[in-house]
């Protein structure tokens, strides 16, 4: 057993340099084969292996990776946590994970440092006002917090909106969720690996999947950079790249890779308290515990696999958070990051079976995926389990494109570039 | 942000441009149910080189594919494609 | 140090200000060379254990000396006081310190370091997330640096365009030469420095052969462009590069208004001559003040005459730091030692006692300066007395922009650093960037724990040690893990001393380590300056109606609508909105009102094939009409839902005008580009977007046909019909189309001449009673008419069935959205219908949700709330499960984020003359 | 001291948008015996004095004045649509023009690139508008009327950093 994680551990490591603690996960060689493959060592990949070991008790479960684990789209977001959703579908669903959030650090024995500092919609005028109104009577009829400020409530929160009357953008009100905050990205991939490893699973870095192994209309398993692996049941857990990686099945998509960037400023004292995201704006800010004010806008929204983006994209979602806390015009910017999302054609995710047997699919994130982890992890490990969805994925299934069952969420229809 | 050559205009920066979708998704208003909804909701989405349609929006509002790469971001190849291209 | 540390020369003429002091600086001089000259050596603390700081270098990699730089508004925290030039008035302060720099509580943090190695977070603070986060509130708030200004910038940021056939980064040797032989060659050329004066290693190192003022004179001499006090911070695709120019220094106030630029050039080629930074050492309390890089000392002595000790080590691995011997013997100060860590080394300055296979081990200190150093020398310990240590611990290319150009890395084994290699982009790198000095790797010798690499962030040889301990092996995982290179440095000199330290312990060569990305920014960018003019609009500017002016005089109650502007209400004796709203839809229905309906989307389509086009987008038939006539119509996108309505008129033979919503415009414009363009070049037709070349006026009431017959002086047309005509002397467009229920007529004229119709159609309505309406009238006269509108029902996820318009979907089929509205989850039974719903209590709380009783998940929700406007009572349209066949059925309406409920029955959405009689002829 | 750059509204002129659909040649031709110039290519525009042509579009023209000597000219190859009432043209003028146009902007007006009689359409401070150069001396920019005002306050707002 590894050393448990407490204060008391941190202590005892105070008087010895430290010393007395093991990997957090192991190094080990790929076996010829396992009940379930996970293809792709990000946040949803590691956490369906926990669940699948901890909940339905398959251990025999390897997690490849073709580089380092939590490099992808769970290590470079903006770590936001909230399950404020206007259809039910995906209310019902990110509600579940918002529960496991409340406990994970807990349950993983890892501080994931979940802070549930609550995150709110502006809005700017009575329109903006009465679908806030209508997201969070959705939201309330189902059971989920979420609550309408004013804008005196709002001045009480976050007192360097610009709150004036003449502002280009007023703010007339917010819709709040409290239970929704952030946590620490990089933990969450980690405390999950050390938890699943820790439960069994393999851990397989540098492990690039480079096609599948098949035998009429079933995958038997995976070639990759260090061999053959064998699976009962293969799941492609790789959003960013699911177009490429399924390609290598033959599967075609409901899916465009495109980039999300974000950035962070240098860090200053706390002047954000909550997670500040805006109806008619395209940003979303917070503060990292670092002091650095956290913040994205909309995708750059054509192909790309670069986590490249590009500047002017940026610049106007700065210029819109700029507008309403102008406190924020004398910061600097510190760092920037890309990630690659999976743009689904309805801008909800996919987990499911798909046409090919043994083959499992979990995609299309969108910019969305890193407040999903525990409850993408936990269905898609029921799926992989069962071979059936749980009831809260679905309808989040592979086939709603082509029989008219989407869950669009935005109303924009299948371009996700219009979203 | 790129400089795409418009068949029209030269070189000309990104910003005046906007991206429509890939050649693999246009939905042929003939086209029977199935094969429309197929092109509509299918995209090969390569890690590589694709066609692209793109629109010279704020400059000469034009029409356009692109063959761009999508992990360099390398244009390959720009091609009008509106009423100008059948003349 | 103690006391000034250079001679005063009588230039000491600009006053500024630190922690309140003020002192006195030379023009010229930065902040820290400043500050150095006062014998100022604390200047700031360190992030996580509040360590006492100095300053450690003379360039943008400094990651100690941060200070908050001006006033109010203006104020700049995390500003290295190695890249501010000093200015009359400049207030400067030390941050992250309480109660002061010199004495500070939460120093005490340093006490507990042992505890608080890396990762120390992850492993404690458990429990419910709750109590994380008041745990969490203690580290935020000793956590940050300076504190962000709370008053608004008064300040402007300016973004220009620029072009050149040649851009150089960095003015030292290298790209002054590069520079120059462009412009020669009659390049465009744009030389970009960081620094206030060209020159780079020149101004440390003067070459009499080199004259860097002469040089740049030359390159404008022949168009170049030169600017200074500015950085390549981003270097993007297709050779885009963003420089950010400061205008005038942090906190300054500009003359113009304006405090910095960004620059978005794309250049021809990119010449990168961006140097080298200086590694530092680790070895115990290598962050204490008085241990500065060699070059930087240099520099102080060099460039800005400032001594910064008297009593000085000098250690190295390599040949550049006896330059720095030479110089600070030169300048008067004794050089007590100089540590070479190699075997032998060049000569030594005269009098300096040289020690081979020597590294420092630890330093002791006072606040200002250190006290002490000590080192291993071949195999026994020495301590020195001494105020300085100046350090090199080697060079590393200035690669940056090389990498986020794409640019590949070569690992230089001599000098133990990554050089540019190929780059995918057209751009090169020369000068120093390209060969470093020789440097060999030395062992670190003193205690790990206290030997810091990622100074700011308090990250110490021990902490990489742990992470490797714990798996954390990839650089990325490490530097994570650690927090190292994630300061406001970036890791400009933690990023090799940290790489080494990692391939020692995996027992391979730095660059089989790996290697992070370098991503844009260089160095970190103004927030202000990147949203640019956009601070204030956020990039979105207003749009105004045109006949803004004229309902301004009306001071009407305004309500935005995508970027535009328009009247809300009117309201008249102090009206609420409610109240005037209600007045003028009551005007409508019983005399008449006008409104303006500008924004509308609008388009002209002709030729021969336009109604081929048209049958395209409309989902409902559109070739059928006669000249003359025209029809409600609607688009459905690809997948089959309804995107957007309108009308449709043959105005000639081959000439139809399309109307849309005004929110949908844009991308209906877009919409029939692609579809007549991409999809069907071959159609003989013409669209034209005439949304803002026509104002639009509704007339609309009982006597709106009276009205109008009077100011066209000519019989208006029947519903759906339209004529062209002549009103105050202007030609207008006639269409009669009802949105409101009443018999209606749109006017559409030549926006430049609106204000002549308007007032003359304005003044005809009042003379019968009638008056403006704006947009809530509106509201309430469709939904009691039971029309749908773009945004609210059309919301993008309804079929024409949904809305209860599939009775009008073209027969024939072949528009666009025919085949997705054939899947079978668009004709399920329990979709979302339109509905009517009658209140059978109070109001009815817009956006609330269907449900039959508390509890239940919701069946639907309300879209648009209103009253019946003559005989009052609450109504509402609605989106309900299955709602074309619940008719009759009684639901509640809750709203439990306003706390607010309705009894309601579910009707048909048409509760106001359902069969057209007061507008059918 | 040279004479400062200014920012003037010009009184509305009648614009429409000619566009042709087939034929282009035998329309081109006929355009060109009845106004005495031939169809301006991309980028650049033709005058005489009562109608100026301009090119943004690959199959449209944008003209100034009267066009009623065009309207025989196009049969069912083309068609003109009025515009001006959208547009508000703003004359940029003194030696600042081109700096003045690079603020917010993304296209090089250097003279090299937008020469005396050249047009261009592009985006300034996210408003889409078309140029079209006059002389070296001034350029008139063709504004949605919905966007002028707020476009004249940016441009008044840059006019003191010209040259700074």
């Amino acid at each position: 057993m590894k050393t448990p994680y407490s204060a008391f551990s941190l202590l005892r490591g105070a008087f010895n340099g430290q010393k007395h603690w093991e990997p957090a996960w192991r190094d080990p060689e790929p076996r010829a084969s396992y009940d379930v493959i996970i293809i792709g060592g990000g946040g949803h990949g590691l956490a369906t292996a926990y669940y699948l070991a901890k909940v339905h008790g398959i251990r025999n479960v390897a997690v490849l990776e073709k580089s380092w684990i939590g490099g992808g789209n769970v290590g470079r977001n903006t770590t936001l946590v909230r399950s404020n959703y206007r259809l039910p579908q995906l209310h019902n669903f990110f509600e579940f994970g918002l529960k496991l959030w409340h406990n994970l650090s807990d349950d993983l024995n890892y501080n994931v440092m979940f802070s549930p500092r609550g995150a709110m919609f502006l809005g700017h005028n009575d329109g903006d006002m009465i679908k806030l109104a209508e997201r969070g009577d959705a939201m309330r009829c189902d059971g989920i917090d979420a609550e309408l400020l004013t804008p005196k409530q709002i001045a009480k929160i976050e007192p360097l909106l610009d709150l004036s009357r003449n502002a280009r953008f007023p703010i007339d009100g917010a819709l709040i969720q409290w239970r929704a905050g952030t946590a620490r990205h990089d933990a969450v991939a980690w405390g999950y690996a050390r938890a699943a490893d820790a439960l069994g699973v393999d851990i397989i870095q540098k492990c690039e999947v480079t096609g599948f192994v098949r035998y009429g209309n079933k995958i038997t398993g995976v070639e990759t950079t260090r061999g053959r692996i064998l699976a009962g049941r293969t799941g492609i857990c790789v959003a960013g790249h699911s177009g490429h990686v399924a390609g290598l099945a033959g599967l075609e998509l409901p899916i465009e890779s495109q980039t999300l960037q974000a950035l962070v400023t240098e860090g200053v004292k706390p002047m954000v308290q909550s997670v500040v995201m805006s109806q008619s704006l395209h940003f979303y800010i917070s503060q990292s515990d670092k002091g650095g004010i956290v913040m994205g806008g909309d995708p750059d929204n054509w192909p790309s696999y670069a986590r490249r983006g590009q500047p002017t994209i940026k610049e106007h979602a700065i210029a819109q958070a700029v507008t309403c806390m102008p406190a924020l015009s004398r910061l600097r910017m510190l760092r920037t990051w890309s990630g690659v999302t999976d743009m689904s054609f309805d801008g909800a995710p996919i987990i499911g079976t798909t046409p090919i047997d043994g083959l499992y699919l979990n995609a299309g994130w969108c910019y969305g995926g890193f407040k999903a982890t525990p409850a993408s992890g936990w269905t898609y490990a029921h799926t992989l389990a069962t071979g059936k969805p749980h009831e809260l994925n679905a309808p989040f299934s592979l086939e709603r494109f082509m029989t008219g069952a989407t869950i669009d969420e935005t109303a924009v229809g299948p371009m996700p570039n219009h979203r | 942000m790129y400089q795409i050559t418009c068949p029209h205009c030269g070189p000309r920066a990104q910003t005046e441009f906007t991206y429509e979708r890939t050649t693999d998704s246009v939905v042929d208003p003939a086209a029977d149910a199935h094969t429309a909804m197929q092109a509509l909701y299918t995209r090969a989405n390569p890690m590589g080189l694709d066609e692209e349609i793109w629109r010279h929006t704020y400059g000469c509002r034009a029409w356009m594919v692109l063959t761009r790469h999508r992990v360099t971001h390398v244009i390959e190849a720009v091609k009008a494609i509106g009423p100008e291209a059948l003349a | 140090m103690s006391g000034p540390a250079r001679a005063p020369s009588g230039e000491e003429t600009i006053p500024f200000t630190f922690d309140g002091t003020t002192y006195h600086a030379r023009p010229g001089d930065t902040l820290a060379a400043a500050l150095l000259a006062n014998g100022v050596g604390l200047v700031a603390r360190s992030f996580k254990y509040h360590r006492p700081r100095g300053i450690m270098s003379a360039g943008i990699e400094e990651p100690n000396a941060l200070v908050t730089v001006g006033k109010g508004g203006r104020t700049e925290p995390n500003t290295r006081a190695t890249d501010v030039f000093v200015y009359p008035g400049m207030v400067a302060m030390s941050q992250n310190r309480w109660p002061s720099l010199s004495f500070d509580i939460a120093s005490i943090f340093g006490l507990a370091a042992p505890a608080l190695g890396a990762g120390f977070y992850y492993k404690t603070f458990f429990g419910p997330a709750k109590h994380w986060m008041l745990y969490e509130g203690f580290i935020r708030r000793a956590a940050g640096l300076g504190n962000a200004p709370t008053e608004p910038d008064p300040d402007n940021f300016s973004q220009r365009a620029g072009f050149c056939d040649v851009l150089v980064v960095g003015s030292g040797p290298a790209g002054l030469k590069a520079a120059l032989e462009a412009a020669e060659a009659g390049k465009r050329v744009m030389l970009v420095e960081q620094d206030a004066v060209p020159g780079g290693s020149l101004l440390r190192d003067p070459d009499p052969a080199i004259d860097p003022a002469a040089m740049v004179e030359r390159i404008k001499a022949l168009g170049g462009e030169v600017l200074l006090r500015t950085t390549a911070s981003g270097y993007w695709d297709h050779n885009f590069l963003t420089l950010t120019q400061r205008l005038v220094e942090p906190g300054a106030v500009p003359p113009h208004g304006f405090a910095q630029r960004l620059w978005h050039v794309r250049a021809g080629r990119v010449v990168l001559a961006t140097g080298l930074i200086e590694r530092p050492v680790p070895f115990a309390n290598n962050d204490h003040p008085g241990v500065m890089l060699s070059q930087a000392v240099r520099s102080y002595v060099r460039r800005w005459g400032v001594l910064p000790g008297k009593r000085v080590v000098v250690a190295t691995n390599n040949d550049d730091a006896y330059l720095t011997a030479q110089a600070l013997v030169e300048a008067g100060a004794e050089v007590v030692a100089l540590l070479d860590a190699r075997a032998s080394g060049p000569a030594a300055p005269a009098g300096v006692s040289v020690h081979y296979d020597a590294r420092p081990s630890s330093v002791t200190g006072r606040k200002h300066a250190l006290r002490n150093v000590t080192a291993v020398i071949g195999g026994s310990e020495q301590s020195f007395e001494a105020d300085l240590i100046a350090v090199s611990g080697g060079f590393v290319p200035v690669s940056h922009l090389h990498m986020q150009a794409g640019g590949k890395l070569v690992w230089n084994e001599e000098a133990q650093a990554f050089i540019p290699g190929e780059t995918p982009q057209m751009c090169e790198t020369i000068g120093s960037a390209l060969s470093p000095p020789p440097a060999p790797a030395v062992a670190p010798a003193g205690k790990a724990k206290k030997s810091f690499v990622d100074f700011q962030n308090d990250v110490s040889l021990a902490d990489i040690d742990l992470a490797w301990q714990e798996g954390y092996r990839s650089v990325e995982h490490l530097k994570r893990y650690t927090t190292l290179g994630m300061a406001t440095d970036q890791g400009k000199t933690s990023n090799m001393v940290a790489l080494s330290r990692l391939a020692e312990k995996q027992g391979v060569t730095v660059p089989q380590a790996g290697l992070t990305t370098f991503r844009p920014p260089f160095t970190p960018v103004t927030m202000g300056l990147l949203a640019g003019a956009g601070a204030r609009n956020a990039g979105a500017h207003v749009r105004r109606i045109p006949l803004h002016v004229l309902h301004k005089a009306h001071d009407p109650i305004w309500q935005p609508l995508g970027y535009w502007f328009r009247p809300r209400a009117y309201p008249v004796d102090g009206e609420s909105l409610a109240q005037a709203a209600l007045r003028e839809a009551r005007t409508v229905r019983t005399v008449a009102g006008l409104s303006d309906v500008s924004t509308l989307g609008k388009f002209e389509v002709s030729g021969p094939d336009a109604a081929a086009l048209l049958e395209l987008v409309c989902a409902t038939t559109v070739g059928k009409l006669a000249v003359g006539r025209g029809r409600y119509t609607f688009m459905l996108r690809e997948d089959g839902f309804v995107s957007d309505d309108g009308t449709v008129w043959r105005l000639a033979e081959n000439r139809y005008l399309l109307t849309s919503s005004t929110g949908g415009a844009d991308r209906m414009a877009h919409h029939i580009s692609y579809v007549r363009n991409s999809l069907r070049p071959d159609l003989k037709c013409s669209v034209v977007n005439v949304q803002e070349h026509y104002a639009g006026i509704a007339l609309a009431g009982p006597r709106a046909r009276s009205i109008l017959s009077a100011l066209i002086g000519a019989e208006p047309p029947r519903h759906m019909g339209y004529v062209p005509g002549v009103l105050a002397g202007v030609p207008v467009h006639v269409l009669a189309a009802s949105y409101s229920g009443e018999r209606a007529f749109e006017i559409h004229v030549e926006a430049s001449h609106a204000a002549a119709v308007w007032k003359a159609i304005e003044a005809a309505t009042r003379a019968e009673g009638g008056a403006p309406y704006g947009l809530e009238a509106m509201e309430l006269l469709r939904i009691e008419k039971g029309h749908v509108v773009v945004g609210g029902e059309v919301d993008g996820r309804s079929t024409p069935q949904d809305l209860g318009l599939g009775g009008m979907l073209n027969k024939a089929g072949g528009f666009i959205g025919a085949a997705g509205l054939t899947r079978p989850a668009l004709a399920l039974p329990d979709r979302n219908n339109l509905v009517g719903l009658v209140s059978l209590d109070g109001p009815i709380p817009e956006g609330g949700m269907l449900i039959q009783r508390a509890g239940q998940s919701p069946q639907g929700h309300v879209t648009a709330a209103a009253r019946r406007i003559l005989e009052g009572g609450a109504i509402a349209l609605a989106l309900l499960e299955g709602g074309h066949k619940r008719h009759g059925e009684e639901m509640i309406v809750s709203s439990p984020t306003r706390g607010e409920k309705a009894r309601v029955r579910v009707t048909s959405p048409h509760f106001y003359d359902p069969a057209g009689e007061r507008y059918r002829d | 001291m040279t004479d400062p750059t200014s920012i003037t509204v010009i009184p509305a002129a009648p614009l429409h948008a000619l566009e042709i659909w087939a034929n282009p040649q035998a329309v081109a031709t006929r355009v060109q015996k009845a106004l005495g110039f031939a169809l301006p290519v991309m980028g650049r525009s033709a005058a005489n004095g009562a109608i100026t042509l301009m090119r943004f579009e690959p199959n449209v023209w944008l003209a100034e004045g009267d066009v009623s000597v065009l309207a025989d000219t196009l049969g069912d190859d083309g068609a003109l649509t009025g515009i001006g009432g959208g547009v508000v043209r703003f004359r940029i003028a003194g030696p600042g023009w081109r700096e003045l146009l690079l603020e917010g902007g993304v296209f090089d007006t250097s003279a090299a690139a937008l020469p005396a009689g050249a047009t261009a359409a592009t985006v300034i401070d996210h408003v889409g508008v078309r140029l079209h150069v006059e002389s070296d001396d001034a350029c008139v920019v063709y504004v949605p009327s919905s966007y002028a005002q707020s476009l004249h306050h940016f441009w008044d707002a840059a006019l003191p950093l010209l040259g700074a």
